[in-house]
């Protein structure tokens, strides 16, 4: 039952003075070794290592950098930890290339959603920011009051003997039953996600559908085979499975401009073998990998 | 302890007439956490006003006379600590009840539970950006922090700091944490936005508090 | 905890310097067993001599100033006691809200150093999952554990139970204490139950009245 001390020490209490690489942590313990804690954390250290304001940074500055340490982590990361720091570093390419383009006018709705997702990225910045220092604070607080020593000496033998006859009346097979309830390992607390990630929309239903209208059709724009659905799920499930069709060679795709209209044309013959479409989107997701390291 | 009064045995003797305030220095040197006002009223059967008055005259009598020991009001209790200039003494003889100095990501995340509380802990993850799950279950073990209830809508275990929180921090109470709006600008601006489940990083709001949960 | 203690080591911080009398104070707040002069002077790096004078000098002026505590020389060392006169105040503190039974944590408490043992606060903390540092200090002032020794690597102290603990089971020996094993498929059967139940509350359990972990 040594697992308090390990889990201590990759989860909350400090590590040793030399932290080891090669540590079987998880990937928060590896993320620290790099010593920073996370997007806000990393993002805050370089901006006050460039001494910059963090009020009024150009964040596009340390955009470079911040883009750097995420490439460096290569790919041992869990898809938790990742999507922070992609999140964080995908607005931060959009705020530089805001910048490099020539003009600063507020024109249409992607610059106020660039304007919003700024605010957004400093309110979280100046959030995260506060917290470290009130965590500096209960660092210093706590080490002051661990300097003093409460008094816990309890009773005098002649105040402990007022003390009434213990009665444990759960009999022996009950203590050790007690005692392998109390033994047993907790369960980790966890949130169930598979109802978040379970496929609402079959990707495979839906290539079903598309190979049996672009069968019967021949060309197809997108526009018409998503036309009899306004669900977003749906929408995608069929973009996922035209893709698929794709790689198996089962649909030619053309599209003459950006954003323009998609048009699929059946290039899988006129038999009746449906091409291979995997279940691959609609897996359940992979477990935490938290799991692993129990 | 319980607050409410059991029966006191027929034989005890009575406390009406013993002098105040060494009954409570009597009291205090046998309780093992903090005693409330409250409590040490009933027993000795005084008003709480003239407790908590005398309590705060031996708390000074004891700096003036530069006692090695100090009587402190924390975790809404009064209770005997040493005195910190004497922490060298102390720690010579007691190695055990030293604790382990927190991380900074442990700081980091009671902090945040501190000043949220009662907070989900992907509400706590949503602040520092990073999952914190390993870090609540530290501080979980360590009685720093402790589970209320869940939130209603969505079934989320919600956190609260413990009283051996107050007590590790020396505090009275949660009102004795200092201001978070000085480190704060705007704060509630910002308050206002990050409550609404933050559109542009959580397409899945209004769940979006749990989504980056696990 | 002390194996993840990272403070400074107990001998590095000077004590040469410190005022004497209150050193002294500070050291016997947190004792409970009589602390001999010699063992004092050592720590304080004091010729036992001028300990002896100090500790005399001390137990006049809480005579004199009329305390409530005491210091007294008793087996070979000194200790502070509460005074007798206040013995009913104290009386009242000691016998309010108890009872002759455990409360739940208690009780779980002991099962995990009674098949444990010898075992320290920290591994028993670690096991429950919870700081069970009020617990044991409740197990121990009735009674139920004491000391025994200490973890050569770390210096904490071990804790096993006692001949009392045994009586008030009605066993003769620990060998009498059940095998865990047949109890273990049912255990799996209990966490289930406790993963969707209300977590600290199991009405099944004897003495739940107290689901309170101090």
């Amino acid at each position: 039952m040594g697992d308090l001390s390990a889990e201590q020490a990759a989860a909350g209490l400090a590590e040793p003075p030399a932290p080891d690489p090669e540590d079987p942590g998880d990937g928060v313990f590896k993320v620290r070794l790099s010593n920073f804690e996370g997007p806000f954390d990393l993002l805050l250290q370089l901006i006050s290592k460039h001494k910059l304001d963090v009020t009024e940074v150009a964040l596009s500055k340390v955009t470079d950098e911040f883009m750097a340490h995420i490439r460096a982590m290569g790919p041992d990361w869990d898809l938790d930890e990742t999507t922070e720091f992609l999140v964080v570093a995908a607005t931060l390419l959009d705020l530089k290339a805001a910048r490099l383009l020539p003009s600063a006018e507020v024109e249409d709705e992607a610059d106020l959603a660039l304007l919003e997702a700024r605010d957004l990225l400093f309110a979280r910045l100046l959030q995260y920011r506060a917290y470290k220092q009130i965590a500096d604070i209960f660092s210093r607080r706590l080490d002051d009051e661990a300097r003093r020593y409460p008094r816990t000496v309890g009773l005098e033998p002649h105040h402990a003997e007022l003390l009434p006859e213990v009665v444990i009346s759960i009999g022996a097979e009950g203590f050790a039953k007690l005692a392998v309830k109390a033994m047993q390992p907790k369960p980790k607390p966890q949130v169930y996600v598979d109802h978040i990630h379970a496929p609402l929309v079959s990707v495979q239903e839906q290539a079903g559908i598309v190979v049996a209208r672009l069968k019967e059709l021949g060309e197809a724009s997108f526009r018409d085979l998503v036309r009899d659905t306004d669900d977003t799920l749906t929408v995608v499930a069929r973009f996922l499975a035209l893709l698929e069709l794709y790689r198996e060679k089962a649909v030619a795709l053309d599209q003459e401009i950006a954003l323009g209209e998609l048009v699929v044309r059946w290039t899988g013959g006129d038999g009746d073998d449906a091409p291979q479409v995997t279940d691959e989107f609609d897996r359940p997701p992979e477990l935490p990998k938290e799991e692993e390291k129990a | 302890m319980s607050e409410e009064t059991t029966e006191l045995p027929a034989g005890l003797r009575g406390v009406a007439d013993l002098d105040l305030k060494p009954a409570l220095e009597a009291m205090l040197m046998v309780v093992d956490e903090p005693a409330t006002e409250e409590h040490l009223a009933k027993l000795l059967e005084r008003p709480k006003r003239q407790i908590a008055r005398a309590l705060r005259e031996l708390a000074d009598e004891y700096l003036t006379q530069g006692r090695g020991f100090e009587l402190r009001f924390v975790a809404g209790g009064w209770r005997f600590y040493t005195r910190p200039e004497y922490a060298a003494a102390v720690e010579r003889l007691v190695l055990e009840g030293q604790t382990a100095r927190l991380t900074q990501a442990a700081l980091e995340t009671l902090a945040v539970v501190a000043y949220r509380q009662p907070v989900s802990r992907s509400r706590v993850s949503a602040v520092r950006g990073v999952n914190c799950d390993g870090v609540m279950r530290t501080l979980l073990q360590r009685g720093l922090i402790e589970e209320e209830g869940t939130e209603p809508e969505t079934g989320a275990i919600l956190y609260r700091t413990t009283n051996y929180f107050l007590e590790r921090m020396g505090l009275r109470g949660l009102d004795e944490l200092p201001e978070l709006a000085p480190f704060l600008p705007e704060a509630e601006a910002i308050e206002a936005e990050t409550q609404e489940g933050v559109p542009s990083f959580d397409p899945d709001a209004p769940d979006s508090e749990d989504a980056d949960d696990n």
